[in-house]
């Protein structure tokens, strides 16, 4: 069926094809890049080149400065890390999922109730809401 | 085919940069990212190890130190991040208030 | 039309008690007090020390061998609930001081403990790995939890410290496995019997890396740097639980895989012994010049970590017997000491050990009780800590180090006169104005120490009230599993 | 032998811990008396003991799966010295009844150790009399921070510190003994078939020794002696039970010997050397001292120079002399405490040089005087016998330590009365307030010790026949001199 | 040897195709939406650059190019590059994964540039590596703005990505395979996905909706409310990739749609009676499929206003992610309760739901609409303390 490739050595080569569409995908915004710059006028001023802060002076800013912002998001980041976890343990219990009924069920039915305890904790600790 | 010392290299000098990044590195983060490191060097050999034996026990193996390392992350963040917000540091060393 | 799946639960029954305990503080948490909590948690971890009853001699074991509830599982969980009833007991008057009283306190301890439990229940690396990591995880929160400076210093110090030292346990993990094919303490302890020679360099690497990691977790110097700022910036209580059910739980793991699994395995004796000599010297030396009582414990309890190894030495026969007489002792008495620290102090600080002086003339009953805890932990007979030190000595002088024993007898001196000087302050008349809480004496606390101080006396009298369930060295030959 | 009297030494070692405990939970009122009640009753199941000959070997499976038992046994020098501790206890009590201001915990304390002591010497298996050994200590050490000077501090970590960094490795001797030798439990009749061998039966031989080098105490491990007393409580009554706690050369002739019996022969010169060192060092330290609890402190030290003079020469006269002197030195030396206790009621120091205290304390001096006859071994008093025995013994082993040990007698002449005159005869300085003659107990609490110190310094045979045996069986196990 | 070299330099060409297809579709389709939302807002939209406008696409691709590039002065010169040429990337990656047709069918090529077991968790690998463009973008601007523009976009694509992941396990477990030729081919036997996994299709569309951060999601670039999100200090081309990048995620998103839940690259089975062989043709059905999807995104950009942040976050965390999983438990419970029965009733199941939902939707909508009034930090420390 493929290619060039005995079945041995198919999943190697299909790598390397990732490999390439990979490679040629960076390449195109390289390429975007390095031409714009090229091409491109260069006439910076020292406006021109401020953080744009509705046209105020910028105060502050910059690359680590240690800029504040609401600790909500490091909920979310953290939530969302344990919550991608779970549905990566999800994965494989899916794909093998009618080879292991019985087993898988209650194997499913109990890692979504321990989620749910999570999700419910979350829920009543209010770290889903925006207000 | 790859041979499985090339792996276990690899892992190993993922292994050593982390625990050279755990002992010389100041910054929380920083040492945190080495700890990290070192969970991915394990992660590797125990791929390569598991490969060598035709075992897919250290393949779920992973997984499961995965999840470690994620819960590790969300743990972790979290003191940093409460610990940067009381004193914008997260400098190991300026952490003195218990001295040895 | 649906059968379920063929799965035993019946040996997890007691991790599974004190999960649904845990599951219950984190939901109901929200709808009843933490008080409330905490008795459902004692009654579940009362459940399950019965439940323990009702595993005992049944060797039963699940999903492949991956969990074994054997008799050695069950006398290290037995351990660990006890630490966790102390634990419980104290909270019940002093999280509200320490600014701990909110139910995630007790949830987290409750997956700790789960976590614990899961270690002495595993059959294989991962499992314990599992349990470790989730007692460990719940012990970087609780260490942090109360929110101070100084709690957030701890916690910060303990996570960076034990996350290296649980990717170094991993990367050990790995390499055992790499050197056995298998994460079946069974499987690991069949084939290092028999190696070949080019496993062998990794098999040495894979167990000295987890005895590394091992080290990190139960403080063997000079992996131990942790203990003291932790223990002593925690809230007195988390240090309590810490320093018992935690400690107790990683010696678990400890016994499960050097006694068991890598048993045969060469080169970690020697390495072990080395660092057990490293940590007498350097815990019972540092403890000597601490000025303050909860640090000063700390650096007790890593002497103590070295103390407790040297049964690891011995054959697993003798020295699993040992290590879970002392433990259980070390328990007992370091939760009765640290309830009273909890009880009497006016902040998390612990007190100074000069602030104890005269507190026979202030709390009679606290003062004698404190007495006997520091004259069980510096190994006074008739108290228990007599016996355990006595065990572990002899596990490790019949295995061929005798130099160990020796050793720990010499820095015993240190930690007889470092236990001895505030016991001894305790009686000393002392005119200045008190510097402790005045309002200890409450029924839990008193409840708690009561047990600590009962037990050690008891335990010391007449040790074969809980030596002879662990003397039985048939239970520690099969710690890997049939 | 009925099964009362298997279980008196069992009753004789907890009564007083029982008394003690009782203690806590007596009336104000009523503590002296329920103490002293109990000491007597100690006392006297004692002499029962005594009257009937000595007990059998009670023996009691502890903690089976250890091989530790509970075997006791008193008779021979374990039963004199038992009553000896016995009666002194009960001395103590009264004095300290007497004149401690809050005497609840110190009679309490008294006897608890009490029961440590008896059970040192009551023990016939090495745990238990570890156990024991170590149980005395904690008293010891309570009574020094309850009651001591400002400095008991640094006396007491040193006490400790000393007396654990022996007994730690006793208790690694300990295993040892019962580990290499194969033995099935730590009792001495099993240990005694399994003796340990060779060069290991040296190393195990050193382990116990320095443990009982510090409670001997022998040169160089002496160092806590002097802090000890000087920081205890001023009555005295804490240096008595230091005094009977020095059981060194009681263990080293029940335990050390017997197990140990080529190894004691290989290290007799060397042991002696340092006996009679100590003896003579101690006698000459002790006559620089000013005061008086110091004094005493070195004056003990060097008497137990004679005591391991004694016991180290394995010569059957020396070690009965010696086990006779470690039983009655503890009589004069624990009195002369009490009597230092009441000079320091009536004058407020311990100085030696304070003068005159005789001509208005008469009874006093005179007391002390008698007693310190029998502490420089006057014939005629207990001190004597055994100090006679000693050199005796010892010159047939070794003529030179033997009169190096001779010469510290004619030193504890020396300093004894060169303290007692410039204490008791010198002129009194001018302007000092008048002192009270002994009063009501105090005169029986001097009194009996030198009663009983003149009773066997005249007839001794009691005694003797009590010692003898128990002596002579121990040595025949080394298989003769 | 030389074989092997033939393949990958087959597999160099087609991806080449595949990227400029896209890029020729993004172009084209900024030109269409334009036309499109013209249409339906009643103007013309943009007619003046060639013929109806078609020459649009290459004016603005010139003008990009050849625009000023500026770098702000306090950004991180280097992640400031590398963040477009990242979302970019992978971008066009996850697009070389999807199958156009049978095997061979390409000029007895494949037609797809490569092909991995684990097609599904690649594709999603790629397209969550879309995030970090977005955020390194935004921290590198060294700007407050985009800052907090790329932790909204951040935290809202995260957000949605777990319901995505969580809304396609039911259909895993029916399948039992990540690869898209299998899923392809089961539903070529068992009719199309959409059929059983409607509640899971329509989750797994919105969620598409809000990842690739269109209408009614297109918080990212709300320029009413934090000027232009991440985007804020991005000028030419670097600008026009990260616009790339978006579209060229949509595209796939419609790919991804298509060939999970609409049969992928095969037409209906029906018409093969009228045309023997027709739903078999290569590229064709997709694009057809595809098309529709596109303009359906469109569509919906014409049709909805936006949701507010606060509001976005909670459909999100509230609705959508528990949906997912009892889409998950319930497709697992009827598998192992099914016994020998088909798998009709599991669609009717998963369209009753839908419907419930729908006829419910006042109900629910309280989930996510309403603001919840916070409370004080000190009370909400408090709560459940005794």
């Amino acid at each position: 069926m493929e290619r060039g490739a005995d079945p041995e050595r198919r999943p190697t080569i299909e790598y390397a094809n990732f490999v390439i569409m990979l490679l040629v995908a960076l390449g195109i915004g390289i390429v975007a890049v390095l031409a714009s710059a090229l091409l491109g006028p260069k006439k910076a001023s020292r406006a021109k080149l401020m953080a744009y802060e509705s046209g105020n002076d910028p105060e502050g800013g910059g690359v680590g400065t240690g800029q504040r912002f609401p600790v909500h998001f490091y909920l979310v980041a953290m939530l969302f890390i344990i919550f991608d976890i779970e549905t990566a343990f999800f994965y494989p219990l899916a794909v093998a999922y009618q080879k292991l009924i019985p087993f898988a069920f209650f194997e499913a039915i109990t890692f979504v109730l321990l989620l749910l305890v999570g999700y419910v904790y979350i829920l009543k600790k209010k770290v889903l809401e925006w207000a | 085919m790859v041979p499985t010392t090339s792996y276990l290299a690899l892992s190993g000098i993922l292994f050593a940069l982390g625990m050279i990044g755990v002992l010389t590195r100041r910054t929380a983060i920083m040492v945190f990212l080495s700890v990290e490191l070192m969970l991915n060097a394990a992660n590797i050999a125990l791929v390569a190890f598991a490969r060598s034996w035709g075992d897919p026990t250290g393949q779920t193996a992973v997984f499961i130190v995965m999840t470690l390392a994620a819960a590790e992350v969300a743990i972790g963040l979290a003191i940093i991040v409460a610990i940067f917000r009381k004193r914008e540091t997260t400098n190991v060393d300026d952490l003195a208030a218990l001295k040895g | 039309m649906l059968q379920p799946p063929d799965v035993s639960l019946t040996p997890l029954l007691p991790v599974l008690i004190v999960l649904a305990g845990a599951i219950s503080s984190t939901l109901l948490g929200f709808w009843v007090q933490r008080r409330t909590l905490t008795f459902i948690n004692i009654g579940a971890v009362t459940l399950s020390a019965l439940s323990l009853g009702l595993l005992w001699n049944r060797a039963a074991s699940a999903f492949g061998g991956s969990l074994q509830a054997d008799n050695a599982a069950l006398l290290l969980a037995f351990v660990i609930l006890t630490g966790t009833l102390m634990t419980l007991l104290v909270t019940l008057d002093t999280a509200w001081r320490a600014r701990v009283s909110f139910p995630e306190f007790d949830a987290m301890l409750m997956y700790a403990v789960t976590g614990c439990l899961l270690i002495a229940f595993s059959g294989d690396l991962i499992v314990m790995l599992i349990g470790l990591e989730i007692m460990s995880l719940s012990g970087y929160v609780l260490a942090t939890l109360q929110g101070s400076r100084r709690a957030e210093e701890s916690g910060l110090k303990y996570f960076l410290l034990g996350a290296a030292g649980s990717a170094v346990l991993i990367y050990g993990i790995a390499f055992v496995y790499g050197a056995t094919g298998s994460l079946n303490y069974a499987a690991i302890a069949e084939k290092t019997s028999v190696l070949n020679p080019e496993n062998t360099a990794i098999l040495v690497g894979g167990a000295l890396l987890m005895l590394c990691g091992f080290g990190f977790k139960v403080a063997l110097a000079p992996f131990h740097q942790w203990t003291p700022d932790v223990y002593g910036g925690a809230p007195t209580s988390v240090s309590l639980f810490l320093s018992t059910v935690v400690k107790v739980a990683a010696f678990a793991g400890m016994l499960r895989v050097f006694g068991g699994a890598l048993e045969n395995a060469p080169g970690w004796h020697s390495v072990l012994a080395v660092l057990i000599a490293a940590t007498l010297i350097v815990g019972n030396l540092a403890a000597l010049r601490q000025t303050n009582f909860k640090r000063m414990l700390a650096y007790s309890a890593v002497a103590h970590t070295g103390f407790l190894a040297m049964a690891l030495l011995g054959t697993p026969q003798v020295g699993g017997a040992a290590l879970t007489y002392y433990l259980l002792v070390y328990t007992l008495m370091t939760a009765a000491a640290l309830a009273i620290v909890a009880a009497l102090q006016r902040s998390e600080e612990g007190f100074s050990l000069l602030d104890m002086r005269g507190l026979y003339y202030r709390h009679p009953a606290y003062a004698v009780a404190l007495a006997v805890c520091l004259a069980s932990l510096a190994g006074l007979p008739p108290f228990a800590g007599f016996f355990g030190k006595y065990l572990v000595f002899q596990a490790a002088y019949q295995n061929g180090y005798a130099w160990i024993s020796i050793l720990a007898a010499l820095t015993s001196v240190a930690a007889l006169v470092y236990y001895l000087r505030p016991a001894m302050l305790l009686f000393m008349p002392d005119r200045t104005p008190a510097r402790e809480y005045s309002l200890g004496q409450r029924t839990p606390t008193t409840l708690t120490v009561a047990l600590g101080v009962v037990g050690v006396t008891a335990l010391g009298l007449l040790p074969n009230i809980w030596y002879s369930w662990v003397a039985n060295p048939a239970i520690w030959t099969l710690l890997v599993g049939r | 032998m009925n099964s009362f009297t298997d279980w008196l030494p069992t009753l004789m070692i907890f009564l007083p811990l029982l008394g003690s405990l009782l203690l806590l939970v007596t009336p104000k009122t009523f503590r002296d008396e329920v103490a002293g009640f109990i000491a007597a009753l100690t006392l006297g199941a004692g002499l029962a003991i005594w009257r009937g000959g000595g007990s059998d070997l009670f023996r009691w499976d502890w903690i089976p799966p250890l091989g530790i038992t509970y075997s006791v046994q008193l008779g021979g020098v374990s039963l004199a010295l038992a009553l000896v501790t016995a009666l002194m206890s009960f001395i103590a009590i009264l004095y300290a009844a007497r004149r401690i201001p809050n005497p609840g915990p110190m009679l309490s304390l008294i006897l608890a150790m009490e029961t440590g002591l008896i059970g040192i010497f009551a023990a016939q298996d090495l745990m238990l009399f570890y156990v024991f050994f170590e149980d005395a200590l904690i008293p010891a050490l309570l009574m020094l921070a309850i009651y001591g000077k400002s400095g008991r501090m640094a006396a007491l970590t040193k006490f400790a510190a000393y007396t654990l960094f022996g007994s730690l490795l006793m208790l690694v001797s300990i295993i040892g003994v019962k580990t290499l030798g194969g033995s099935p439990s730590f009792a001495m009749t099993d240990l005694k078939q399994n003796l340990v061998t060779d060069s290991a039966q040296t190393w195990l031989y050193l382990g116990f020794l320095t443990a009982m080098a510090v409670k001997l105490p022998l040169w160089p491990l002496h160092a806590w002696l002097p802090d000890f007393h000087e920081q205890n409580h001023d009555s005295g009554v804490p240096d008595v039970m230091g005094t009977l706690y020095k059981v060194g050369g009681y263990g080293i002739f029940t335990f050390a010997i017997p197990l140990f019996p080529d190894a004691s022969l290989e290290l007799r010169p060397i042991l002696m050397g340092l006996a009679a060192f100590t003896a003579l060092y101690a006698a000459w330290i002790a006559f620089r001292q000013t005061d008086w609890k110091r004094l005493l402190a070195y004056a003990g030290l060097s008497h137990m120079g004679f005591v391991a003079l004694g016991v180290f020469s394995l010569n059957e006269t020396a070690v009965i002399g010696a086990m006779y002197l470690l039983a009655f030195q503890n009589l004069y030396t624990g009195a002369l405490f009490l009597s230092v206790g009441m000079l320091q009621e009536r004058i407020g120091s311990l100085d030696t040089r304070v003068g005159g205290v005789m001509t208005q304390a008469g009874a006093l001096g005179g007391l002390t005087m008698a007693l310190w006859f029998a502490s420089i071994a006057v014939p005629g008093m207990a001190g004597f016998i055994g100090e006679f025995s000693i050199l005796l013994g010892a010159y047939q082993v070794s003529p030179w330590l033997a009169f190096i040990a001779g010469i510290t007698t004619i030193a504890a002449a020396a300093y004894a009365l060169t303290a007692f005159q410039t204490t008791f005869w010198q002129a009194r300085p001018a302007g000092s307030v008048t002192l009270r003659d002994l009063v009501h107990t105090e005169w029986l609490i001097l009194g009996i010790p030198l009663a009983v110190l003149v009773l066997f310094g005249v007839y001794s045979t009691p005694a003797l026949n009590l010692m003898q045996p128990a002596v002579r069986a121990v040595l025949t196990a080394l298989g003769g001199n | 040897m030389p074989d092997l070299i033939a393949t990958l330099l087959i597999s160099l060409l087609k991806a080449v195709l595949v990227v400029l297809g896209l890029l020729t579709t993004f172009a084209y389709m900024t030109l269409i939406e334009r036309r499109l939302l013209g249409r339906m807002q009643l103007r013309p939209g943009p007619n003046r650059v060639g013929p109806m406008g078609l020459l649009q696409p290459a004016a603005d691709a010139i003008k990009s190019i050849f625009k000023e590039d500026l770098t702000v002065t306090l950004a991180d010169k280097l992640v400031y590059t590398l963040a477009p040429i990242l979302a970019i990337g992978m971008a066009l990656t996850a697009f070389g994964g999807i199958p156009a047709g049978p095997a061979g069918s390409l000029f007895g090529e494949n037609p797809w540039v490569y092909n991995l077991d684990a097609g599904i968790l690649a594709l999603l690998a790629l397209t969550s590596m879309g995030v970090y463009g977005i955020f390194l973008g935004g921290w590198a601007s060294g700007s407050k703005y985009p800052m907090l523009g790329a932790l909204r976009s951040s935290a809202q694509m995260i957000s949605y990505e777990l319901g995505m992941g969580l809304s396609l396990l039911g259909l895993l477990m029916i399948v039992g395979t990540t690869s898209f030729q299998g899923i392809v081919g089961w539903q070529a036997q068992n009719g199309v996905l959409l059929l059983f996994q409607a509640l899971g299709f329509a989750l797994f569309l919105i969620s598409s909706f809000a990842e690739v951060n269109r209408t009614p999601f297109d918080l990212p670039e709300a320029e009413q409310e934090i000027v232009a999100g991440y985007l804020t200090e991005y000028s030419a081309i670097k600008w026009a990739l990260f616009q790339m990048a978006e579209y060229v995620n949509m595209i796939t998103a419609s790919a991804v749609m298509a060939t999970l839940f609409f049969g992928g690259w095969k037409g209906p089975q029906v018409l093969n009676a009228v045309i023997p062989g027709i739903s078999d043709w290569p590229i064709v059905w997709l694009v057809a499929k595809i098309a529709f999807f596109l303009f359906l995104f469109i569509w919906v950009r014409g049709t909805l206003p936006r949701l507010r942040y606060d509001q976005l976050m909670r459909f999100g965390w509230k609705l959508i992610l528990p949906l997912a999983l009892a889409n998950t438990v319930m497709t697992a419970a009827f598998l192992a309760f099914r016994g020998a029965g088909g798998l009709w009733f599991l669609g009717v199941l998963s369209l009753a739901g839908l419907l419930a939902l729908l006829v419910m939707s006042d109900r629910v909508r309280v989930l996510w609409n309403q603001p919840t009034v916070r409370r004080p930090e000190s009370e909400a420390v408090r709560a459940g303390g005794d």
